[in-house]
């Protein structure tokens, strides 16, 4: 019984223990959380699996294989690093729904059927909601209440495309699944939403940047990281996945170029990033599965890294519109540099960990002959350096003096410690990423430093350099301004409602012009469902007994009539 | 015969006569204490008579020992065995909790009459998922509604005297009904037990006498359990009674209400006759579906937060309305582990909104606002709850509305599954208004609002964890509402 | 470094224009070397266009500039006011959208 | 007969004055009684005339006093509701068109478990009133239940209005009370009903009655001497306290019987073991429970009119 939660406990305990405990206790009890879970998990033997029946259901709550092990390692690791990060945080509801949120990540990676893996998907959407809602803010209410609707609809998703899967006779393990079925393509559409497919990925950039600083930095680690082991583990070599993942890889580097909010900058990139990752997934290869779990491994760290530096940004300045910021490399020396190494680490230059995963992907595309992938993919390879490794540090830190230059500092002692710690991890994978590889699910022989690679690599990231300059001394970058991108999230938050209301006037006008019946109806169905609801509605109103009455005649004669049929 | 063999009769003659007794006292403490022993043996009683139901299959009991049919038998299946235990702990549980509140909000010279109406109502919903003889099913059913409109018009405010009054009527229009229906089916088979009408009726099963019966058990037991559109007593009488009597109503009155709609329909008539020759199944899935719904909007908007729940309560019956509907072996179970699910997390939801009531006296969603910070176990257990209710993995919820789906994808009825799921949606939105105003609204700045006491914390939290436990462990209640389901199948051809 | 930072706060780094220059220099330079290394060193290529001389640097450069033009006409279509989805409370700020890209 | 019902009923819901409305209702009960008479059922027709036509009349009556005489109206369309109780009606017409012909020997209701009731209940029972028979010993269970629902009422009232004891009582001058040969007559009525009441209890295993029917008469004698002498004379004799004490001892009376024999080993309510000769312990049974059964009622009623007119007082002295 035990087992079946174990890789789960530690981090839950500390969750627990996290809510009840305060000050110094806290900070050791939540440093240690992490390092017993990946200490438990070094126990676990690859291919053990604990079948237990549940409602009548034979369900898997842990499988361990090498895959689930890796991932469960960087969980534990982003965890340690998160926790470090947050030491300072003295809320409650932020350090307790960081430590849940990483536990139902860890849960998830280990699950072994659907269902648990549903449980712990839902489970996920809750936890990672309270980190945006704890920023505390109206805006980041809004955000994570569309957070929330989307992550819970994937749930939905994932729990009907499982059930469905499961009367198609397969039972509910949760093996390589593919899109040919139903079943398939709503577990398909459920692991797009957590991993940020087009369209489906506005959650995240809405809901990221509104998180609080360190609650971001959990955010970036898990929930896109368990889609992508999902995607892994279910679609596999799903051709499909080569050219999402090649669209998520450049569409979002275009917005990144131009989104204000510099960790909404860092949310594109993301995605494309995570379009790496499904690039790899989609190519199935040996080479190309290596390729995208260490991506996710190098992601964490990189991405986590420079969202660390950002959000201490936030939190000495109060303030992440690159408008608005600028020239702070002079009062944050040190977490300059530390954010250049990330900014260095995610545009893949060699030596820094982004290389030694990205390469392989790349290689791997090649490989399969993509041809038009492969170009795709070296365009996001340029535009990432673009905007991650250049537009964040350079707005932040250096550009124009801003306001925020007077009162800056450097952030807390911890914020620079975890920052640091991934910094160094960043460089010690890139330089030997032997390692790395050995945690890989297959073996590889693979090696990313060679000349050519490296100087092919150089090459490109050197002249995209060249071209920001260029356009930046012949002022035809874009400048930052204050606004707002319109992005897919426009459909939902401005499309339908505003069709919905004119669809509404219309029908109306329609209807009173040609009294037309049907029209008629379809308008007032809707207003009238929005109207009888409300408190004073129809249907919410006190009745009067004699109306009540009435009902219950009516359906008395309705029944009677139906059964004499 | 020796005691066990008279637990039958006990599980109701202890309550009932301890209520007959409890007026006796003026002191309310002790009438409470009276209630409150009655209660837990009932429950005990229960306890041994489901296991006794489980080792030994169905547990007869002949009064005044005349055999049946010419006398009155009771007889506990698993069915019936399961929702009395239902029955009997919501009722130790609530009374449990109920000394302070009631000390709140019932007048000091009336707690001993308010005691002995609630066991009265407790005794006769355990009489009815005990006896097995159709017109002492209807005779317990009038001691229950009887002090039902009691209890509800003890509410503290004035509303509750037309809230009960209006359930007054309808429950008088739904019991009338119900004998008429009865009265029906005795004319056609001339006998009242339930084993024997079933036996008998196939006969005659194609008149239209029968028939006519049929529509007015329909409609009687729709009335009592609240299906949609026969619902509107019921948010007026849930909001307005005294919160002791809207835990306990809504966790258990429904429920029975459901439980003897089974047990005529399905056990007497049979699934074949009520589900798959009438046209039964479509107006429960209908209804039920509609009720499910429309209440779940309006839950949505409601502002006063037990008004909100009692119509969340009016969806939950949907629910099971569409379980029953199904007319599979899936479905029904699914509805009959609802019945038990409902009952912890609406016992739960509205034992905690007493206890927000007798701390903060009003329940306005306003008046929820930092109630999070100020009474933290409280609006906990309510967050649990109210999880539950939305049906979030891992607590009891969850597994009847899987079940629920699991019963509609059966048939290939997925878009069923799909609105249930939005259902549960409407769930989320407006369990999450509460939650909102409580742990992010700003309290009003004169309130000095405390954590309520221990002593109606404790029952609280015990169904909170039962919540969660059953939502983990489900060996029990998956495992009966299977077999008392497999029960109503089998009973007849 | 921070601690000479407090005693002459008002020379930092890049507040010498010589500084950068060199660093514009420097990347001038290495762009320069790296356009050579591709004539000298003998790469192995998996695709034809690799063989191209300079294929990476003008890859790089032209997908760069095609970015940012790219994105710019993409501001025309989707840049709206800061509060298109409604006001939220303004963190403290002061003054209309300023523009910061003067280097 | 049946005309005259529904006459009596359309004309009780025109009407908008309610002293009117609670004089067609008493009408309407008699005639209903009248009718169970027709069909052979006296003990139902005794209920319904004592229930109905005494004292619900009585105590509708004395609602009245509270209230205003007419009815605050309100006027709906009427079409709808009336569409569908024709509707409805139709369709319940012709469903009862199939049933069995009114009084034909061979319908089932006559076939199953009647002729045991009719043949071998004076033989195991004893008592020549099958009604009596059914009632109180073959469902004899739901006997209690009804009593306890009967008890229920008044608790229900009681919970409403609270009991207010005697200590502030006055006899009260009431305008029906100063007719002199009122009070003569009543007087003498008074003896007499009670006279009765003790009759049809004793005699309910013969004859048509029982404790219920004894019990409302009995308290029917109690209310009308209260409308015309005052309540504190009654009150004297009775006070609510001691009432509460009489409908929970009816009550106990009847289960005790129900216990007694359960701790003679046999199950609730067997009556066979109050005595060595089980026909006649049954006889014994069935004459405590009436006894039980007609204490709870008088007391419950008489508590329920208690209460309303505890409710009158403080607006008269207002």
């Amino acid at each position: 019984m035990m087992f079946n939660f174990a890789p789960v406990l530690p981090l839950l305990i500390g969750a627990f223990f996290a809510a009840l405990t305060r000050g110094r206790v806290r900070a050791l009890l939540m440093l240690a959380t992490p390092v017993v879970g990946a200490v438990l998990l070094y126990t676990f033997t690859p291919g053990t699996t604990v079948p237990v029946e549940w409602m009548g259901l034979e369900l898997t709550p842990v499988r361990v294989d090498r895959l689930s092990l890796l991932f469960g390692y960087l969980f534990h690791l982003a965890a340690f690093l998160g926790v470090i990060y947050s030491l300072h945080l003295k809320d409650t509801l932020q350090l307790v729904a960081s430590l849940a949120y990483a536990a139902c990540a860890v849960g998830a990676v280990f699950a072994g059927d659907l269902l648990t893996l549903f449980l712990y998907w839902e489970a996920l959407a809750v936890t990672s909601a309270a980190l945006v809602f704890a920023r505390r803010s109206e805006r980041a209410f809004a955000a994570g209440l569309r957070y929330l609707l989307i992550q819970v609809l994937s749930g939905v998703l994932l729990l009907a495309g499982a059930i469905a899967w499961a009367k198609g006779g397969h039972g509910l393990e949760f093996g390589h699944i593919g899109t040919g079925s139903i079943a398939g393509k709503l577990i398909f559409v459920a692991f797009g939403i957590k991993a940020g497919f087009p369209l489906l990925h506005n959650w995240l950039t809405d809901a990221y940047p509104e998180a609080t600083p360190s609650g971001t930095v959990f955010l970036s680690a898990f929930t896109t990281k368990v889609a992508i082991y999902s995607l892994a583990r279910g679609f596999g070599g799903t051709e499909m996945l080569v050219y999402i993942g090649a669209a998520m890889a450049c569409f979002p580097i275009f917005y990144a170029v131009i989104a204000n909010d510099l960790r909404r900058v860092l949310a594109y990139s993301l995605i494309n990033q995570l379009g790496f990752m499904v690039v790899g997934i989609g190519i199935g290869t040996e080479l190309a599965i290596n390729g995208a779990v260490a991506h996710a491994f190098n992601d964490v760290l990189f991405k986590g890294l420079l969202m660390m530096s950002m959000g201490a940004v936030l939190h000495v300045t109060g303030e992440m519109r690159g408008s608005e910021l600028g020239g702070l490399y002079k009062r944050m020396p040190k977490t300059a540099i530390l954010c250049m190494v990330g900014a260095a680490s995610i545009s893949a230059f060699p030596l820094f960990n982004g290389f030694v995963s990205k390469s392989m992907i790349v290689t791997a595309v090649l490989e399969e002959g993509y041809e038009w992938v492969w170009l795709a993919l070296l365009f996001a390879a340029a535009g990432v350096f673009h905007h991650a490794g250049i537009k964040i540090p350079f707005f932040a830190f250096f550009s124009h003096d801003s306001k925020h230059v007077k009162q800056a500092h450097e952030p807390p002692t911890n914020m620079l410690v975890a920052m640091t710690i991934a910094a160094a991890l960043c460089i010690g994978i890139g330089c030997f990423p032997g390692t790395l590889y050995r945690l890989l699910p297959y073996p590889t022989g693979y090696s990313p430093y060679d000349s050519s690679h490296v100087l092919a690599q150089m090459q490109l990231l050197a002249f995209s350099a060249l071209a920001f300059l260029s356009l930046k001394i012949y002022k035809i970058y874009p400048p930052e301004l204050r606004s707002v991108n319109l992005d897919a999230e426009w459909i939902y938050r401005r499309l339908v409602p505003n069709a919905f209301r004119h669809a509404l006037a219309a029908v109306g006008r329609v209807g009173n012009q040609v009294r037309s019946h049907s029209f008629r109806l379809v308008s007032s169905s809707i207003l009238a469902l929005a109207r009888h609801h409300r408190s004073e509605g129809v249907l919410a109103r006190s009745w009067p007994t004699g109306s009540m009455v009435l009902w219950v005649a009516v359906l008395l004669g309705t029944t009677l009539l139906l059964y004499y049929l | 015969m020796s005691a066990l063999d008279h637990l039958p009769i006990l599980v109701v003659l202890i309550p009932l006569l301890t209520a007959v007794i409890c007026p006796l006292f003026q002191n309310g403490r002790t009438a409470w204490k009276l209630a409150l022993g009655a209660a837990w043996s009932s429950f005990a009683i229960a306890c041994m008579l489901l296991h006794q139901v489980l080792n030994s299959g169905t547990v007869r009991y002949q009064l005044g020992g005349w055999e049946p049919p010419w006398g009155i038998e009771y007889r506990i299946d698993v069915l019936g065995g399961f929702v009395l235990l239902i029955v009997t702990s919501i009722a130790a549980l609530v009374l449990s909790y109920a000394r302070r509140s009631v000390e709140d909000e019932i007048r000091p010279g009336r707690i001993s009459f308010f005691y002995a109406a609630f066991l009265l109502a407790f005794s006769g919903l355990a009489g009815i998922t005990v006896t097995g003889d159709a017109f002492n099913l209807f005779v317990f059913l009038e001691i229950s509604s009887l002090s039902s409109y009691a209890l509800i018009s003890a509410g503290r405010d004035r509303r509750s005297l037309n809230a009960a009054f209006q359930y007054l009527i309808m429950g008088s229009i739904g019991a009338t009904f119900i004998l008429i229906g009865i009265g029906f089916l005795y004319m056609m088979t001339g006998t009242l037990n339930m084993d024997d009408l079933a036996v008998r009726l196939p006969e005659v099963a194609d008149t239209r006498t029968v028939r006519a019966g049929f529509a007015f058990l329909t409609v009687g037991f729709g009335l009592k359990l609240a299906l949609f559109p026969l619902h509107l007593w019921l948010p007026n009488a849930y909001a307005y009674a005294p919160s002791v009597v809207t835990a306990f109503l809504a966790a258990t009155a429904t429920k029975v209400a459901v439980y003897a709609l089974l047990r005529f329909l399905l056990g007497i008539f049979g699934v074949g006759f009520s589900l798959m020759s009438m046209p039964f199944d479509m107006i429960l899935i209908g209804l039920g579906l509609a009720g499910i719904l429309s209440a779940s909007l309006v839950a949505v908007f409601q502002q006063n937060v037990k008004r909100m729940l009692a119509y969340s309560s009016v969806a939950q019956i949907g629910y099971i309305a569409l379980g029953i509907g199904l007319a599979s072996h899936t479905g029904i179970s699914a509805a009959v582990m609802h019945l038990f699910n409902h009952a912890l997390m609406k016992g739960a939801l509205f034992m905690s909104l007493g206890a927000v009531a007798y701390r903060v006296g009003a329940m306005h969603i306003s008046d929820f606002a930092g109630l999070g910070r100020r009474m933290p176990f409280t609006m906990a257990a309510i967050a649990i709850a109210g999880l539950s209710l939305i049906g979030i993995p891992g607590t009891a919820g969850f597994i009847s509305k899987w079940f629920l789906v699991l019963g509609t994808l059966e048939q290939g009825w997925w878009p069923l599954a799909v609105l249930i799921l939005l259902g549960s949606f409407l769930a989320l939105i407006y369990v999450g208004r509460i939650l909102e105003a409580a742990y992010f609204g700003t309290p009003k700045e004169n309130s000095a609002v405390r954590e309520a006491p221990l002593s109606m914390l404790i029952p609280i939290w015990i169904l909170v964890i039962a919540n969660v436990y059953f939502g983990l462990n489900t060996e029990l209640t998956v495992g009966l509402a299977t077999q008392a389901t497999t029960d109503l199948f089998e009973a007849l051809p | 470094m921070s601690d000479k930072d407090l005693k002459r706060p008002k020379s930092h780094l890049f507040d010498n224009p010589k500084n950068v220059t060199r660093v514009i220099r420097g990347l001038l330079l290495l762009c320069l070397v790296l356009v050579v290394l591709d004539a000298v060193i003998h790469r192995h290529t998996a695709h034809p266009w690799e063989k191209v001389f300079a294929f990476y640097p003008m890859y790089g450069f032209v997908a760069c500039v095609t970015l940012v033009l790219l994105a710019k006409g993409l501001r025309k279509l989707v840049m709206r006011s800061d509060d298109y989805y409604g006001r939220f409370e303004e963190p403290p700020e002061d003054g209309p959208a300023s523009r910061s890209d003067d280097v | 007969m049946m005309a005259f019902l529904v006459i009596t009923a359309i004309a009780a819901i025109r009407r908008t004055d309610l002293f009117a409305v609670t004089m067609l209702f008493g009408i309407y009960s008699f005639l209903t009684a009248v009718l169970f008479m027709d069909l052979d059922a006296v003990d139902v027709a005794f209920t319904e005339a004592a229930v109905g036509a005494g004292i619900s009349t009585v105590l509708m009556l004395s609602t009245l006093r509270l209230t205003g005489r007419f009815e605050s109206s309100r006027r709906r369309n009427p079409l709808l509701p009336l569409l569908v109780v024709t509707v409805t009606g139709s369709a319940l017409v012709y469903g009862m068109l199939d049933a069995p012909p009114f009084g034909d020997p061979q319908a089932p209701v006559h076939q199953h478990v009647a002729p045991r009731y009719i043949t071998e209940s004076p033989d195991e029972i004893g008592v020549p009133n099958m009604v009596t028979s059914v009632l109180a010993s073959y469902r004899g269970f739901d006997t209690l239940g009804e009593t306890i629902v009967i008890f229920t009422a008044g608790l229900a009232v009681l919970l409403l209005l609270g009991m207010r004891e005697g200590q502030n009582l006055r006899p009260s001058r009431l305008a029906i009370g100063d007719f002199l040969v009122l009070r003569v007559v009543v007087k003498v009525l008074v003896a007499f009903i009670l006279l009765y009441a003790l009759y049809v209890l004793l005699h309910g295993d013969y004859g048509a009655g029982g404790g219920f029917q004894s019990g409302v008469i009995f308290a029917t004698g109690f209310v009308i001497y209260d409308l015309v002498f005052g309540e504190a004379d009654v009150r004297r004799v009775l006070p609510p306290r001691w009432l509460a004490r009489l409908a929970v001892a009816g009550i106990l009376l009847y289960a005790g019987v129900g216990i007694f024999s359960m701790l003679a080993g046999r199950p609730f309510l067997d009556y066979s073991v109050l005595a060595h000769d089980p026909v006649h312990g049954q006889h014994i049974g069935i004459l405590l429970i009436e006894i039980g059964v007609g204490v709870t009622v008088f007391a419950v009623i008489l508590a329920i009119f208690y209460a309303f007119s505890g409710l009158r007082r403080p607006s008269q002295v207002a």
